[in-house]
């Protein structure tokens, strides 16, 4: 094997050695429970306090405003779970997209079983929602739409200012699960009609197990975790300091980076990664949008093979690479969003996502651009459905 | 989730291909499900002298065809039929239950061989299974 | 100052530096998400499989009986939400005791608002459930009995077997909260009648963050946070594998200390440390149940004085203590437990937690015993009800 | 959560004790809700000469006594009755938000010594300011 390619930074990303430096003092020395009034606890609060700073000036929000979670599907749970019992009173009805991650749909679907109403929009080949399609489907008894800012297996943006504008004019609330985009793309949620946003620090270099959810001040929630009242009583338990710590520290890393707009190496990378696949390998098709994406995000179906032996070859050549979503790559059924954008089975079963990092190399995409060709060809040979040469 | 045995025959499968001149040709699965194996084998005296497959699927998928292949090869007709998607499955040393199916469809593919090679003699079609629907994880 | 003397394990524990080690290769290096079927991924599955066989042994469970959780208080309510929304058909009403963590009991209060019907069992003067308290709660509509297996303020330990044979002969499921006892009291699922059992890895030198609920084989719930389906479907979102691998580590050793009976010099650490205060300190009092108590935990109230004043004042002498618990201490009203167990308002704001840890030294116990008389003397100087001598 | 000038005070109170020749006391606060303050003012020419606090409380209630005995001393009952719960936070360098009674109770403290004072010289008594209920966080 010559080299290790990981690509797979949709799935999850490593931790930053930066990030990781500044966790360590709080597993075993600065250990207190931020809720204990003695030196150990203040320290810890001291440090979850900054945290929280950090993650609020990423995207532009008041400390006040940021909620630390579980992750990123708590988080999602939080805001829409939260949202609906809050507002069942005022009405049922909540609006999401067909392409959402399962953490948004699989929590609008157990809604619908209490009692909620849910209409899903569909998409086009892209895997936009169109704008118009929102304002249609809104009622007098919309209390949510939850729409995500970038999908994870195809990479695509959504018109996030438009969809949460249509809202606001109607006055429903608007969530966003940004959990590929923030740290990846500036959000500035004083400029966007946004009024609930998902977070999670393992997709922008920080830790797992640790997401934040953005709540303008103002919208009101009821919690999904009762308890000690921690984060304003809207997460209880205690503060996972550590992680919190590093997700503060990485979405400082990540400020700078995009103010230093570092995203653009990326972004070339990835290009030269789509035109070269596309060049290179006959029947393949970019999934989701050419232009309004991901700055690291590119995905594919080629013809006549299946994602999951394809990603196996490439492991075994040590690139690291996903089939639709990690998620849900345990089922054989394709993907729910390479259906929804259109793609008959056969095709969506052959799907690969490629999504770069920070230090994602020149070389790795050589190396990559150099051996998916044979992987591709070797597998179409043993398939009844290749072409022979 | 694999073992080491399929990983090793899924990266390198044996009796990968076709047989220009086969004397029955088995196609089972679907590309809606993401498998489809086709099987081709060459009859002597009832006696299969040669075999080779093709597969769309996942590794799984391409592995227990291989073995399947592996495990019929030299077998009277008879013999082959009594191969069961256990017999693929044991000897590959155990299959992630999510994929069970792809042992079935080892199994299944022989057998439309096996059918096709005896309908075109002429002889009686042994009574079809069933079409079954796409497994689920 | 001469000495630290952390004294406030019941809140928090330190992070074991075997602890510590186990985690670190799974930040930057081993980063993959389990979900991944690639080489990154299939490291980062094997160590989540790996902490579920640990965190299963130390309560004797099988591996597919634990789920690993967003810390202790998530547990707990997915326990507790996960059996009502689960048996909400076939009756809605549940039963706790009045000295439950806020995890259980606003859990609880919210259900209440939701329809369901909470019955809240009183406790004896030790804090301790009368089990004919319970037998006769219990109603045909009762789906659930939730009372921890140790008490956080107090310490004291309730007669979880008596309680769950009396459910187990009603057929009525049984969650406990063991985040106080597990890993500091021999637990074994097998031989005790619970079918849902919280824990908190934070509690036993594990991290923040990251929690287990013990599920009985055949037990169904409902989960809390839906999404990719990680957890057997009952707890969604990216595996936190450090944190997962942490936890096992820290059960594994808590397993070690179990078998070798380590705790016992905690226990009797523990006893100079009450018999001294009630010696050296008038007007003192123990709180919960002498013998029936976690082997770490001393608690007390000391007349005249404030609970606040008090450990503040220690915490300059370098001593890390408690008054009611962590989580509530921001709060001015005195602790529900102290209330619960009958002493008066005035009594109960002058309690004083110290919990113990596997490192705390006769020295540390040493260094209390001179202080914290003095300090109680001192601040008795100073109170309206101070005895002058 | 505390400032240092607090901490400062909490650790080290100033003019704690009783005067047992006191010209007023006050006793304000109720144990029930966890804090209790005691005032003694000595007072000559309607003007305080000497005031000492006993309190049960927390950190905070201890250093607003303290701090109020410190803000009152040598001033006239007039001036003395002038200084708020505002002045004592703001001398401390501000209190955390559920922390803002104990600078209501040391208010309350000085003037009801100075009631006490009043009374027992037959002067009139300001109008008493209700009870209140133990503050909630
Ligand atoms: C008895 C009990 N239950 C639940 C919890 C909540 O655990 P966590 O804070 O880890 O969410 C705690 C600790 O705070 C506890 O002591
Ligand atoms: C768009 C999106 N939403 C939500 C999630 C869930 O985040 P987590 O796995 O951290 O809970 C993910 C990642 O898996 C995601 O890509």
């Amino acid at each position: 094997m010559n080299r290790f390619v990981y690509l797979d930074h949709s799935a999850t990303t490593p931790v930053d050695q930066k990030v990781l430096e500044a966790m360590l003092p709080f597993f075993s020395m600065d250990f207190g429970n931020p809720n204990s009034l003695h030196a150990w606890g203040r320290k810890a609060r001291q440090a979850v306090d900054q945290a929280r700073d950090e993650v609020s000036r990423l995207i532009n929000a008041e400390p006040s405003e940021i909620i630390f979670t579980g992750g990123g599907s708590e988080a999602d749970n939080i805001a829409i779970k939260g949202v609906a019992f809050a507002k069942k009173d005022k009405g049922r009805h909540i609006i999401t997209s067909a392409i959402e991650h399962h953490a948004v749909l699989d929590t609008c679907k157990w809604l619908e079983k209490e009692g909620f109403d849910i209409t899903i929009l569909p998409v086009d080949e892209y895997g936009t929602i169109r704008p118009e399609e929102l304002r249609k489907a809104i009622r007098p008894d919309t209390i949510l739409v939850t729409i995500h800012f970038a999908n994870n297996e195809i990479g695509t943006v959504q018109p996030i200012e438009q969809l949460g504008n249509i809202c606001r004019e109607q006055g429903v609330l608007f969530h966003t699960d940004a959990v590929q985009a923030a740290g990846h793309i500036s959000i500035d949620v004083k400029k966007l009609p946004i009024d609930l946003m998902t977070m999670a620090a393992h997709k922008m270099y920080g830790p797992k197990g640790v997401g934040a959810l953005y709540i303008k001040k103002g919208v009101k929630i009821v919690p999904l975790i009762h308890g000690g009242g921690q984060e304003r009583g809207l997460r209880s338990g205690t503060e996972n300091t550590a992680g919190i710590v590093g997700f503060g520290k990485a979405a400082a890393l990540a400020s700078d980076r995009l103010a230093k707009e570092e995203t653009e190496k990326e972004r070339n990378l990835r290009d030269r990664l789509i035109d070269g696949i596309l060049e290179k390998i006959e029947d393949a098709m970019l999934t989701g949008h050419r232009t309004e994406r991901l700055p690291f995000h590119a995905s594919f179906c080629f013809r006549y093979i299946e994602g999951e032996s394809l990603l196996l070859r490439l492991d075994a050549l040590g690139i690291g690479a996903s089939s639709g979503s990690a998620c849900t790559s345990g089922s054989l059924e394709p993907s729910h969003v390479l259906l929804a954008i259109g793609l008959p089975h056969e095709i969506a079963h052959g799907s690969l996502r490629l999504t770069l990092g920070k230090d994602t190399s020149e070389e790795d995409i050589d190396y990559v651009l150099e051996n998916l060709p044979k992987v591709v060809e070797s597998l179409r040979a043993m398939s009844p459905y290749g072409k022979r040469g | 989730m694999y073992t080491e045995k399929l990983m090793q025959l899924f990266m390198n499968p044996k009796n990968v291909g076709r047989i220009e001149d086969a004397d029955g040709i088995g196609e089972v699965g679907n590309p809606i499900c993401g498998d489809v194996m086709k099987i081709y084998l060459k009859i002597e005296d009832d006696r299969i002298v040669d075999v080779k497959f093709e597969t769309f699927g996942c590794a799984a998928a391409i592995a227990t065809s291989s073995m399947v292949t592996e495990l019929v090869k030299g077998k009277t007709i008879e013999e082959a039929l009594k191969v069961s998607n256990k017999d693929v499955a044991e000897a590959l040393g155990g299959l992630p239950p999510q994929k069970v199916h792809c042992s079935l469809l080892a199994e299944e593919g022989i057998k439309a061989a096996v059918d096709d090679y005896l309908a075109k003699k002429g002889k009686t079609k042994r009574e079809a299974s069933e079409t079954r629907q796409c497994a689920k994880a």
